[in-house]
């Protein structure tokens, strides 16, 4: 929870969130949560292109952590991103669309779903090549320190993306020049198919922080509140001018790595314990007495319905138009399509 | 002869390679456990143990570094990286480390490892994993390139490669990994250097490697229908780049097509037709045509993907243009 | 016009657009207090500040990457590499970042960074730090890629990049930070992807980027003795390639001769070579000839790497053999 | 000092330095200052090509590590590896031919001074892209450990090269497969020109072992019998299959990053506060009431006469021929010349 004493002007991190806002976590997770079912669903039925990452059972980590944000701070995202770009209030249908390449798609349908940005919503964007989320937040902070925007930068990355060399320069140059930049990284002990004890040394990433002179946090990833309140104290740092915070969530991937997982490397009891440890009901239960199981359950049903209507909806829209392939947007046409 | 998958033919080379040389190990991401993502390593963990068959942490630039001096210190490591994309990761050690030892150490050393990736467009991947990026592979001194085409070509040249003393970079291509050929039985090798004539023809000549002589071979086919009947040339080695095959066929045919997915600009395609102008040019009745991947990353959406990159009909078109 | 070093031009285009525009910032190793180590960011942290110009620890990876997304973000990064030989550390950056996002992300964002570097032999510098990789700048789509040949056109490329909204790499030469030159006085910009013919000739095409502008005009003194009227061209712009001007110098001289330092093999000059293939075919009395480094990794000692690098001499040669 | 338990049949790591081993150590540190000071005569009379990043001040670490290691043992090195090179006992005049262009040089002239490899004593060898010698003496250590074989290798490298990506992985593989290899850390207090609070965001890089799950030790750069002490305990510890070790020793260049350095960074005061601190002198105190001043005296003498004999008789002898590039070794010959 952010404890930061207000200063004159300056736009202030949220406070703890209120119930309203836990709400909204909710019903954002179940987006998200829907999405993926969506995607598994669209995936058997042979309607997919490509290889889809589905976040269930990760969601508390994107959507507690974007809801610390402020909408002018921008989030860099992986191949694993849909809890992102929903937390940060993207277009259910853009996003939908985007992933189903129709022209609708908020890139078009150019980007797919691993790429996905908005620009509008401070969404820069996804991002498939492992570790590259990092220095992307990382030179986004430069620009808010340099021009002295109130913005600040958070990378989502996963596990695997920690062992990068680029996870280890940019967490340099963080803590060397105090950027503005949150670092939250998704331990969802997997990195593709290879567990944490055989791609990391150590099991615990947060101590790494210690070697940037910036402070490292482990939260429990599958308690969407938890995320948030780290976040918050994170982004309050990074606004105050005093550097980056490594936040590690501690979580898990209910299922494959991607549509194309033939399965087969992780334990039974394990994926067992963690779906018992569902971020939603995790959520839900907590908000219960507060707001009523009905409340709850219809906010449930509400974005379920959204985002079944979203995918509906993208279903039935037009693939984009060949042959031009990028509109002319600031350079010339010509510079696009050849050298 | 067997029949096989180009997956299954690429695992046959793996096992029997380090079955006769326990200097050879695998590493790289996911193949160990899993068995590598398209497979090509599947059982060799159970047959060969973890110490040889190593899954690895995300740290393709250390990985690819490691290959090197691993390679001169006593094993032959095989090296997987996941997607040609992530070569660029790699860059250094095969630019600023495996290309200069042997020159500059005077000999000293050898570094016989194997770099294995795979790369090109048509599964909607996106702009991140389905580049074709041979142009920078074969631009580097020291290193030879192989793209093996079918099942057979893709245990010989894997099997050459591994026992070869220098650095080899094997590109093997997404779309390839399913599709079935003969391939002969036993110790079967496929020197490096050596093109192969896919299919004879005496009108114009379209030169390829990898996915591109499938396509080549589709347009070769539609071509015949209208009366050119195209030579089919699958160059199989990058670099070194089998120069007599390519003179060969242009005096037959006197037009050539070069064919590559890669990016056109300053890609592998522009080295054919350079090579054809300095070793050819007076046997050519037209300028040599150049069919490649558009100068513009590869979109997602499956009509805008596919306008990008070249296939059957783009090749023909370009045959019909060169024999006009 | 002012007399002045090729480095104190870039040295004026920076201080100039960073006067002009307060969102031009710099960055890369040794550039703040040392001002570089070839001097060309001499005084800048003195005029604009710690927070405008700033020493980086030795992460190329990163600082590439940096680069590319401050530039999404309302800052103008101008990264000095310091040697080419590093540019592999940055592919990953140029290649699956700045390359794809104007295009996937359809138009959301410009990216304005400029890269700055310099390669180039001839200095004894050893395999790792006298290298031209031009060819992997060239060949990624959504970059320009300049190289300028002279101080005027060193002030003039690099403010035109500063101001692009594009990526633009500029290739410097270490051979040239010394060279002298008149440069235009004032708000000296010269328009990317527009060469500039250096000598004007009637027998032969002398095509060249950097160093090698200087080269060719050697060889051309020397030709002109033998009665050989060369023309030499300064492509100034390595993409966009200033195709027209190739084609009106050949269909003026009928032969070329197409040069770069990097490697020959899939190297820039054969992307020039097949550019003359396509557009200039009919108009070519002979092959065009290719003159570019030594597929090898560039020795230390002063004979050797003479041995490997192109010069005057083996342009002229090239040039003879074309005419011949 | 290592105080392993001998095991049956494997080689041992030296025990403590005899009084021998020191005044040879003292001899190597004599070689290595006298070839940075010809190296700095000859640049200045214009005898020099290219770039040259000399040692002076720094000779006790390379020396006291190698010292420490088993002729089969490797070390990796950088573009300032002339400590390295004599330590593991290359020939001095091999390795001044080899700096000045000579046929004669250990790799005949092509190498140069930043890339010296002499694969029979084991140094493969310089490298003059920063971070590299990182990975590369972590791959040899892969090889080691899995042909069984009894060498360790050792990387050194600068407090610059810490701060690359490629540093970060390969601790993390080193950690991860407890790899038989040691991280010889030279914190000189500047990459190139840039000081180590305006590189590093943390002063201490031995920290970052924390991060590995390895050991990182501390040492005095300057004291030569610490940089062994520290070397002979990691040496063993990677010998014995319980994996690597970061040293992190504390020195200082006393002149400049190289021959082209204009100087103007490094204060006057730390300059001379670390002069007084020579690694030379330290030895030579210590040593002195043992050994006696006179022995002391006419082994430097011999030393340094050594080394500028070395140069004399390298200036002496011819530049490699022209035109052919590389001997053919195993390799085709065409293949090396044209792809
Ligand atoms: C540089 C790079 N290497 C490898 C891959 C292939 N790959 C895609 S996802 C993935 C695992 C990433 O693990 P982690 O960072 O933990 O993210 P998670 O998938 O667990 O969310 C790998 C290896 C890639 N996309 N980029
Ligand atoms: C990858 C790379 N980046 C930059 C350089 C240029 N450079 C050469 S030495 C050096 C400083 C290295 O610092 P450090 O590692 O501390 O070694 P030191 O010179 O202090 O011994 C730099 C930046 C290089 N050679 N390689
Ligand atoms: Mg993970
Ligand atoms: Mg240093």
């Amino acid at each position: 929870m952010t404890d930061t004493t207000p200063t004159d002007g300056s736009p202030q991190p949220r406070n703890a969130p209120s119930i309203e806002d836990q709400v909204e976590m909710l019903r954002k997770m179940v987006l998200v949560r829907t999405m993926e079912e969506e995607l598994g669903r669209l995936h058997k039925a042979g309607k997919t292109r490509g290889p889809i990452h589905r976040c269930d059972g990760q969601e508390a980590v994107g959507i507690g952590a974007t809801a610390a944000l402020l909408p002018e701070d921008v989030v860099t995202s992986t191949h694993r991103g849909h809890a992102h770009y929903l937390g940060k209030g993207l277009d259910p249908k853009g996003v939908a669309a985007e992933i189903m390449g129709r022209a609708t798609g908020l890139c078009g349908g150019r980007a797919g779903h691993m790429l996905v940005a908005d620009k509008t919503h401070g969404v820069l964007g996804g991002n498939a090549i492992v570790g590259a989320s990092i220095p992307a937040a990382t030179g986004m902070a430069v620009s808010f320190q340099l021009t002295g925007a109130s913005s600040i930068a958070l990378a989502f990355f996963g596990d695997g993306a920690a062992q990068t060399g680029i996870c280890h320069e940019s967490m340099n140059l963080a803590g060397l020049w105090r950027l503005p930049v949150v670092f939250v990284c998704e331990h969802n002990q997997y990195g593709l198919t290879v567990p944490a004890r055989q791609q990391s040394s150590v099991q615990d990433l947060a101590v790494r922080a210690a070697g940037y002179g910036m402070d490292g946090v482990i939260v429990d990833g599958n308690d969407a509140l938890a995320g948030y309140d780290a976040v918050a104290e994170a982004a309050a740092r990074a606004r105050r001018g005093d550097g980056p915070t490594l936040i590690e969530a501690k979580t898990y991937r209910m299922v494959g790595f991607s549509t194309s997982d033939v399965g087969g490397y992780q334990p039974a009891e394990e994926m067992d314990a963690w779906r018992s440890r569902d971020p939603i009901d995790r959520l839900a239960d907590a908000l219960a007495p507060q707001v009523g199981r009905d409340r709850l359950d219809s906010v449930a049903a509400a974005a379920r319905e959204e985002m079944e209507e979203a995918f509906r909806s993208a279903m039935n829209d037009p693939a984009p138009d060949t042959p031009l392939v990028v509109e002319p947007t600031y350079a010339d046409a010509e510079a696009r399509t050849a050298p | 002869m067997t029949m096989m998958r180009y997956a299954e033919a690429l695992n046959a080379a793996l096992e029997e390679e380090m079955a006769r040389d326990d200097t050879v190990w695998l590493f790289g991401e996911d193949i160990a456990t899993y068995g590598g993502v398209f497979k090509a390593t599947k059982g060799l963990l159970d047959r060969f143990g973890p110490s040889r068959v190593r899954d690895t942490p995300i740290s393709e630039q250390t990985l690819a570094a490691v290959a090197v001096s691993a390679a001169m210190t006593g094993t032959r490591p095989v090296l997987e990286i996941m997607y040609a994309d992530f070569l660029p990761l790699t860059l250094d050690a095969l630019v600023n480390q495996a290309s200069i030892y042997e020159v500059i150490w005077n000999g000293q050393v050898a570094m016989p490892f194997v770099l294995r990736t795979q790369g090109g467009g048509g599964a909607g991947a996106g702009a991140q994993h389905s580049k074709s990026l041979d142009a920078f592979m074969a631009h580097i001194p020291g290193l030879k390139v192989v793209a093996p085409s079918t099942p057979a070509d893709a245990k010989g040249l894997l099997k050459a490669a591994i026992r070869d003393p220098q650095p080899v970079i094997v590109l093997e291509h997404k779309l390839l990994y399913n599709t079935r050929g003969e391939v002969p039985d036993g110790d079967h090798l496929c020197p490096i250097g050596e093109a192969r004539v896919a299919r004879e023809g005496r009108d114009v000549s379209l030169f390829a490697t990898s996915k591109m002589v499938h396509e080549a071979l589709a347009a070769a086919d539609t071509l015949a229908k209208e009366g050119i009947e195209a030579e089919v040339v699958d160059l199989r080695s990058l670099r070194p780049l089998d120069r007599a095959a390519i003179v060969a066929s242009v005096e037959k045919t006197h037009h050539a097509v070069v064919i590559n997915e890669g990016w056109t600009f300053c890609g592998y395609a522009a080295e054919l037709s350079a090579t054809i102008m300095e070793n050819a040019f007076d046997a050519l009745d037209a300028p040599v045509e150049r069919v490649a991947g558009a100068d513009i990353a590869i979109p997602y959406a499956e009509p805008l993907e596919a306008a990008v990159l070249p296939d059957a009909a783009k090749i023909a078109a370009a045959a019909r243009k060169a024999v006009a």
